[in-house]
């Protein structure tokens, strides 16, 4: 194993060297600073691995033949192989970045760059805090001298100012050293005596140099200098400043934290935090995307001062924890800046170009989900634990503003990807260089494999070798098939997995495995109606479909957390497939990730810290009775609360349903609204019913369920839209369930399941039959269309089969439900509720006879007289449906009597009595096959009356209708559709005023407004910005100085 | 006496810094960091100064036997050389940006250098 | 001004003064040692035997801290760099600059004539004995630079060789670093001084590898400032 | 209960007595109503010319599949109502196919014939026909309100949704009636009655001065004949639930008789004594007066 202080030696060396050419031989330098740090990069990874694998031990490097504190040491252990191994790896693809601008700019560059290097490595390996000055001020040097590669003429500004508060920060440094010498007198790092946290002398000496440290870390707000460097400089500096020497100062900071002892940790927590919400809201007001990037840095470096605020509760995790979000940001935000080296435009939209690469929004997408810490990536694992170190400790506050600033992130980060994917772009990339193409690849595979690893190291198993995930990321592999290929691949591995997997489950288990994956099957059929490569579908769709298998198959609160998440991601690339799509899509992730977050909290709460938590041991949770158990509860309610679009939390649905692809609404709505009612059904399965403040929380929700029933509907009847009038009644029909299932009684959680099933059908049979339409008219304005029922006869056969059922008129299998639903009632305390679920109930009939008239009947318009039916592949699922609604309808048991039986089973009541055909409950009966046939037999009866009566009846003309004894000549006038209940809008209007839209959009506005207004504080000026670091320092000293007396 | 030093230090880091935040001209921004510097300079030295001692080299005069009775420490010496080289360093640059920033806009006050912001 | 000064300097002021708080309580908390604290008493004790240096700074500097020096002439490595870097891409055309100089007076320049070799003479001599008496590389190089700035004032047209400044930096760093490698070596660590024989205490050939250490220091400050002179000086308006 | 052959007989019974009592019925309120105005008024059998006339028409016209199937969607509607609830307590043969299902069933199977009659009216293209529906639609859904939570009130109190139970539950006696043992649920459920019956002042969705009878304002001859029967048919049909959930139900044809009249005439006299409503007022009235009933209902039991 080479010793470390090799890295050193080679870094000096090379940079000595390189000066001793001559000025023409550029390529000679350049390979001089190539070989310097591969070699550097090799000895940095050959420790990682050695060290991770256990197969060396940690060295500690004397020099000068003395040991320490007398002379300077150097420790190589696992953190710094790992630190240095980023580090490294970072200079060297920056050099290959950078190799034109540095050659440009001759040798001397080339060996600053090398220097830089080898500085920041020091920083990391040296146990003296005088080094680390030294090391400190070569960083500064260094990067001020990197600043000029820039061609941006700012770029000289921002180093002086740069320079101007390196000033300050090292005077800090200096005094805060010489006198932690006089105190303890060594300078070594391990002889820092743990000082309490008094201020005299010693104390205050740590104090200055701490917090020199922090401000090396750009905190919010003392960093306006930061932010103009990584604005202006050249986008791989930035990378290096961001990835580099970030990570770097951070390590200094943690030495020398974890040297001042427990007592200063408090310091780096509260800093961490101001620095990560600060920066991450006014990351909200940037439009400037390497700026925007800056902030996000500081963010991130700020979340990872958390961590290291954390150390005392986190133990040996704390490697695991800090390094997977260290290490994840060094990587996604590197790559994040040299794409933005490739990107023309500095303006967020203009990363529009990307979408002429594929590639590389698919790197781009990556990126964001590791710097958001979604899974499968290193900075998922981290947070995961780090979320249960902060409950486990009772940390809450903490956990609730890192959450919080995550989300915020999230924000700005995903609104900025929908900007990528939906801006309008240029056809082809202008000028584009193949190695920093490579460069980016390397990154985002570094991000991959990082991953992996820390996957690897996680006591829950690693995300990447789960087997859907893995059948769904294959598909990234496959993108270049056509779309019937990967299709049918899609359907039979869904398929595939249901089989394998269905033997295991319980009946109600079964139930969500086919409605999500064997009814996203047969959904997929429609997809084979769209014809070419269809990039990128098939990946997040899949990666949604992967997710809802986890769901179903998780065992432990990580499995279900990280399938949460997955489908999640998928789905939102799925919805921001649709034309119109970007802000709803937005809307969509923001709410499915706070509500991840609630969930996130809600189990961290749960376990106390103690991993891995069994899903079955919410029951243990509840029947302990402690107090957080209801709190437990509330956030994992919310959570699923989010998924199922129950009101107050609706508002991301119309949009995001309806503007999606028409595969894809059936998909989105159909299917994902039931992970939602999954989570909700396990929480109520474990742990019944919780009492916050003597409300029954379970009566919450029934009375969410109902309101979310009316409003659905009522909103529903004033749509113009037919897929937001499709995409309202989700609401309701939500409603309805999360309705039964609060009713916390047998027949309820029938009725939710016969919802589950009945929904899936006819939701995504509508859907389906209007997205044919919208495909065939190029419109979902419902008033635009009419008289369709001649041209799509087999769309209306459908569309009249769904509302029938949807409207739960009998015979079909609606009707069952609705039946279900009175005796449910019927034996559960609950009244007032009911009364809303009674009103929607005709409501729904209202907008089901919209759509069906508005659409089919009435007036066909002139332009549409030459349209066709619906292509075939959209309809074979819609008939499928038709016949196991018709199925369903006069054999409801067969779906139903085993799951009625399991739910019997847990609340240990009777089931339903299935004698023969006919279903009996204590109050009431039914039976569905005498229905069908009494009600199948008169209609043929008066059927054959009629016809016998006036067989020769002759068609007519569209227009030969008794008109006022005139002949209207317009279909657009004669045609009753616009505004179809006007008198219901007259007399109940006042329940469409969105009230929930504007309470969200206020939190927003004011969220933009006061990022746009805290962020004047960068005036731009390099004075101000000395005086903020010191007026930073001051504060922070008199607020701990009134923290410790 | 050694307060005295200290003290003076002290008190150059302070007018320094006072220099370098009012005055709205670089060069004499670079002027008042550099006299914090030297504060800087002064405050180490003083750590290590102790009262009725002798430089710590080791000649006739100091045996060494009895150095550690007779010299004083020798440390601080040590760093602020490597300070003061660090800090010529640093201000030998700042003025090298002064003179391309005023190359590039004829102008040396900083106020005038804030189009990056927000 | 007058109006700014009402309010900006009474607030750094204030500013200022609540730092100054920060101080004033390092200070008042301050006791000097009464005792060498147990580094500086090893120093004391062993610095003779290990290093066999006079001059115990010096060994402090060039073998304990030696990693710090040779940072710290990496740091001057890099300024020069980079002030070249920022100067050179303002460079004069070439043999135009300095020709708008009146030739420098017949007193300065005799002058020059007469102390520059005693100049050069001095600073070898105080970057060599660095191990023995007060002085180093650092003073040694500081020295020889100024020489250099003299013979720039006498003569503003005057060029030396960019080439040979270059080299002489780049080869003493060079070698700085290969004795610091040799350490590992041959002796104890990085940057140990024993490569080379003590030798007998107090002579100018002793303190194993420190003369040398600092002979290279000398030169390569030496050098460094010359050529940031040079950088400075051919930058098109002076 | 189970299903034997003969049943179909007896159902076809029921509804040719139905029927005729409908057409009878109905011309009898019209003349009853005409007598009140001062004027002579139709013969009691005009409901039976009407309809002959109607089948007997030539002229014949359909404008496609739903327009045709509308008025059997109606009459099945009627029919199946009627059927699913026993006419008769007691009587074997007048048990009707309500093994087929509950209360529930009869509840939800009102709307099959209004489903299949709007749609059948859509295709027509006439707009008055969609603004028909468009009231007739946007009233009920406000009207049906208090019966729902009437009905949701008596099963709680009988604890049943059997309409036979139900029934069985207030033999023995005026008082043992729904309409005196729960008078709350009784009259909210007469404000549905009143609502649903299509007379004044809840018309305005055939409102023959604005929209040529809505709905069926394309429907003639046969059509129109079967939709005539329905219109004798569905509100006896109707009447006959409230008349089994309220008023004791019936024993005997003659019972039956007196109380469909009776309950019938409520929204009779109601409608004579009241301008119409415009569609938003009737459903700000329901839901100022019906709907408060209703809950009062369902809170007191």
């Amino acid at each position: 194993m080479v010793s470390a202080i090799f890295i050193i030696a080679a870094g000096l060396g090379a940079g000595f060297l390189i000066g001793l050419l001559r000025e023409d031989q550029k390529g000679a330098a350049f390979t001089v600073a190539l070989a310097a740090l591969g070699f550097m990069a090799w000895v940095s990874v050959s420790w990682f691995v050695a060290l991770a694998s256990g197969t060396a031990a940690p060295q500690d490097i004397i020099t000068a033949g003395t040991q320490p504190p007398f002379a300077i040491n150097l420790r190589m252990g696992l953190a710094e192989a790992g630190l240095l191994s980023v580090i490294t790896l970072t200079g060297l693809l920056s050099l290959v970045y950078m190799a034109p601008a540095l050659r440009a700019l001759g040798r001397r560059a080339l060996a600053v760059l090398v220097i830089l290097v080898m500085a920041l490595s020091g920083l990391v390996l040296t146990r003296d805090i005088f080094n680390l000055f030294v090391f400190f001020e070569l960083v500064v040097i260094a990067t001020g001298g990197l600043v000029l590669l820039s061609d941006d003429k700012r770029a000289v500004a921002a180093g002086f100012k740069y320079l101007v508060v390196s000033q300050i920060v090292g005077i800090l440094l200096l005094i805060g050293i010489i006198f932690v010498y006089h105190a303890n007198g060594s300078l070594n790092i391990d002889d820092i005596a743990a000082q309490p946290m008094g201020f005299t002398g010693a104390g205050l000496a740590l104090f200055l140099l701490l917090i020199a440290l922090v401000v090396e870390l750009k905190p919010f707000p003392a960093n306006g200098w930061a932010l103009d460097i990584y604005e202006a400089a050249h986008p791989g500096v930035s990378a290096l400043v961001s990835a580099a020497s970030a990570t770097a100062a951070l390590y200094a900071a943690d030495k020398l934290f974890a040297a001042a002892g427990p007592d200063w940790l408090p310091l780096a927590t509260v800093l961490g935090l101001v620095s990560f919400l600060g920066a991450n809201l006014l990351g909200l007001a940037q439009r400037n995307d390497r700026r925007l990037l800056g902030y996000s840095s500081i963010g991130q470096i700020g979340l990872v001062l958390v961590v290291v605020g954390q150390r005392d509760i986190l133990g040996d995790a704390y490697l695991y924890v800090a390094g997977g979000i260290l290490f994840t940001h060094a990587v996604a935000k590197a790559g994040l800046y040299w794409i933005s080296g490739l990107v023309p435009g500095r303006d967020l939209a203009d990363w529009a170009v990307l979408r002429t690469n594929p590639v590389l929004l698919f790197a781009f997408a990556g990126f964001i989900a590791m710097l958001l810490g979604l899974p499968p990536f290193a900075g998922f694992y981290a947070k995961w634990d780090l979320a249960h170190a902060l409950a486990g400790a009772d940390r809450l506050p903490v956990l609730g503003l890192v959450l919080l600033g995550a989300l915020i992130e999230a924000g700005y980060l995903f609104r900025w990807f929908g900007f990528a994917l939906k801006r309008p772009n240029p056809v082809a990339f202008p000028g584009f260089s193949t190695t920093g193409f490579a460069v980016v690849l390397a990154a985002l595979a570094g991000g991959w494999g990082l991953g992996f690893v820390w996957g690897a190291g996680s006591v829950h198993g690693n995300l990447l070798l789960a087997a859907p995930l893995l059948f769904a990321l294959a598909f990234l592999v496959l993108e270049p098939l056509p779309a019937w290929a990967k299709n049918l691949l899609a359907i039979a591995g869904l398929l595939g997995w249901v089989g394998f997997r269905a033997p295991g489950y319980d009946p109600l288990h079964l139930v969500f495995a086919l409605v999500m994956l064997a009814g996203g099957a047969v959904i997929l059929l429609a997809s084979f109606a769209v014809k070419g490569e269809r990039f990128g579908f098939y990946p997040s769709a899949m990666v949604m479909y992967a997710g809802l298998a986890l769901l179903i198959d998780a065992q432990t609160s990580f499995q279900f957390f990280a399938a949460w998440e997955l489908l999640t991601i998928g789905s939102y690339f799925l919805i921001l497939r649709g034309k119109e799509s970007e802000p709803h899509a937005l809307s969509y992730i923001l709410f499915s990730l706070g509500g991840a977050f609630a969930i996130l909290a809600g189990f961290a709460l749960a376990s106390g810290g103690l991993q891995p938590f069994a899903l079955d041991n919410l029951a243990a949770i509840a029947e302990a009775g402690l107090p957080l158990a209801p709190w437990v509860f509330l956030l994992l309610a919310i959570g699923f609360l989010t998924k199922t679009a129950s009101v107050g939390f609706h508002i991301w649905l119309p949009g995001a349903h309806a503007e999606a692809e028409t595969d894809v609404s059936p998909m989105v709505s159909g299917i994902l609204l039931k992970a939602g009612l999954f989570g909700l059904w396990l929480l109520l399965m474990h742990m019944g019913r919780q009492s916050l403040f003597g409300v029954d929380l379970t009566y919450l929700l029934v009375w969410i369920g109902a309101l979310s029933a009316f409003i659905g509907a009522v909103l529903a009847i004033f749509q113009e839209d037919a897929k937001r009038l499709l995409a309202y009644s989700s609401i309701s029909q939500m409603g309805y369930a999360l309705f039964g299932l609060a009713l916390m009684n047998h027949l309820g959680w029938l009725l939710a399941l016969m919802f589950v099933i009945n929904h899936y059908v006819y939701k995504s049979m509508l859907f389906l039959a209007i997205g044919g339409v919208k495909e065939r008219t190029h419109t979902k304005l419902m008033y635009k269309m009419g008289g369709l029922i001649t041209i799509m006869p087999f769309t209306f056969v459908s569309v009249l089969v769904g509302i029938i059922a949807m409207s739960g008129v009998p015979p079909l299998s609606g009707f069952g439900g609705r039946w279900v639903f009175y005796n449910a009632i019927m034996s559960s305390e609950m009244r007032l509720p009911v009364v809303l679920i009674f009103m929607s109930g005709p409501i729904a009939f209202l907008y089901l006879f919209r759509l069906i008239h508005t659409i089919f009947l009435g007036q066909l318009k002139d332009e549409h007289r030459k349209l066709k039916e619906a292509s075939g592949w959209l309809l074979a699922p819609q008939m499928i449906f038709v016949a196991f609604l018709i199925g369903f309808a006069i054999l409801p048991g067969m779906v139903l009597q085993r799951v009625d039986a399991y739910i019997g089973g847990h609340f240990g009541s009777t089931a339903l009595a299935w004698s023969g055909r006919s279903i009996t409950s204590e109050f009431g009966y039914w039976n569905p096959v005498a229905i069908m046939i009494v009600i199948g037999v008169i209609f043929v009866i008066v059927l054959a009356l009629l016809v016998a009566m006036n067989r020769n009846a002759q068609k007519v003309k569209q227009f030969n209708i008794v008109f006022s004894a005139e002949r209207p000549f317009k279909p657009q006038t004669t045609h009753f559709a616009w505004n179809f209940f006007a008198p219901y809008r007259k007399a109940l209007g006042f329940l469409e005023a969105p009230h929930v839209t504007r309470f969200w959009g206020g939190i927003t506005d004011s969220l933009h407004a006061s990022a746009d207004f805290t962020r004047r504080i960068y005036t731009g000026n390099g004075q101000t910005y000395a005086a903020q670091v010191i007026v930073f320092v001051v504060a922070v000293y008199l607020v701990v100085l009134g923290g410790v007396s | 006496m050694h307060l005295v030093a200290m003290a003076a230090g002290f008190a150059l880091i302070l007018m320094g810094l006072f220099a370098a935040l009012t005055h709205r001209n670089i060069l004499r921004m670079i002027v008042g960091f550099t006299l914090a510097n030297t504060g800087v300079h002064v405050v180490l030295v003083s750590v290590g100064y102790m009262p009725g001692r002798a430089a710590p080299i080791l000649d006739d005069a100091v045996p060494v036997a009895e150095a550690a009775a007779r010299i004083i420490d020798p440390v601080p010496q040590a760093l602020v050389l490597t300070a003061i080289v660090i800090g010529l360093g640093i201000t030998a640059l700042m003025l090298a940006y002064a003179y391309r920033l005023f190359r590039a806009r004829g102008s040396l006050d900083i106020a005038d250098y804030t189009e990056l912001k927000w | 001004m007058n109006t700014r000064f009402s309010i900006r300097h009474a607030a750094v002021l204030g500013l200022l003064a609540l730092l100054g708080l920060a101080f004033w309580t390092l200070l008042a908390g301050y006791t000097p040692d009464a005792e060498l604290n147990r580094t500086a008493a090893y120093y004391a004790e062993n610095t003779a035997r290990e290093t066999g240096a006079q001059n115990i700074v010096t060994a402090i500097i060039v073998t304990y801290r030696g990693l710090d020096t040779l940072g710290e002439v990496t740091v001057l490595f890099l300024t020069a760099a980079i002030v070249a870097l920022v100067l050179g891409q303002s460079k004069a055309p070439r043999g135009g600059t300095g020709s708008g100089f009146l030739p420098s007076g017949e007193l300065l320049t005799t002058g020059t004539r007469m102390l520059l070799p005693i100049i050069l003479l001095f600073g070898a001599y105080v970057a060599l004995n660095g191990h023995l008496t007060p002085g180093g590389g650092f003073q040694g190089g500081a020295i020889l630079a100024s020489g250099m700035l003299l013979m720039l004032l006498a003569d503003p047209a005057r060029r030396f060789g960019h080439r040979l400044i270059a080299r002489v930096e780049s080869v003493s760093g060079l070698a700085y670093v290969a004795i610091g490698v040799l350490g590992v070596a041959l002796a104890g660590g990085f940057l140990d001084n024993r490569i080379l024989p003590l030798g007998e205490f107090g002579a100018i050939l002793s303190a194993g590898a420190i003369p040398l250490i600092y002979a290279l220091v000398g030169l390569k400050v030496g050098a460094e400032f010359s050529s940031m002179l040079e950088s400075l000086e051919e930058t098109e308006d002076s | 209960m189970s299903f034997e052959w003969v049943q179909i007989a007896y159902a076809a019974l029921t509804v040719f007595i139905v029927i005729n009592y409908g057409l009878i019925m109905t011309a009898v309120v019209q003349k009853i109503g005409a007598r009140v105005g001062g004027r002579y008024g139709i013969p009691v059998w005009q409901n039976y010319i009407d309809l002959v006339k109607n089948i007997a028409l030539r002229s014949k016209i359909s404008h496609g599949v739903m327009f045709y199937l509308g008025p059997v969607f109606r009459l099945t509607g009627g029919i199946g109502l009627l059927l699913f609830v026993p006419t008769i307590y007691g009587s074997v043969m007048h048990q009707n196919f309500a093994f087929a299902g509950d209360l529930i069933l009869a509840l939800y199977f009102v709307f099959f014939g209004t489903l299949g009659m709007a749609l059948g009216a859509g295709e027509s293209g006439h707009p008055h026909a969609a603004i028909g529906v468009s009231r007739g639609l946007a009233q009920v859904t406000a009207a049906e309100l208090p019966l729902a939570l009437a009905v949701f009130a008596i099963s709680l109190q009988y604890q049943t949704l059997s309409i036979t139970e139900i029934v069985a539950a207030q033999q023995g006696g005026l008082f043992n009636w729904t309409l005196f043992t729960n008078p709350i649920a009784t009259l909210a459920a007469m404000f549905a009655l009143v609502g649903t019956m299509m007379r004044a002042p809840f018309d305005v969705v055939v409102a023959p001065q604005e929209i040529p009878i809505g709905p069926p304002t394309e429907y003639h001859s046969a059509y129109l004949a079967l939709m005539q029967t329905n219109r004798v048919l569905f509100p006896v049909a109707k009447t006959v639930i409230y008349m089994n959930l309220f008023f004791g139900g019936a024993s005997n044809w003659g019972e039956f008789a007196v109380k469909v009249f009776a309950i019938y005439m409520v929204s009779v006299l109601v409608g004579v004594v009241h301008p119409r409503f415009r569609v938003e007022q009737s459903i700000r009235f329901f839901l100022k007066w019906g709907l408060p009933v209703g809950i009062l209902a369902i809170l007191v039991v």
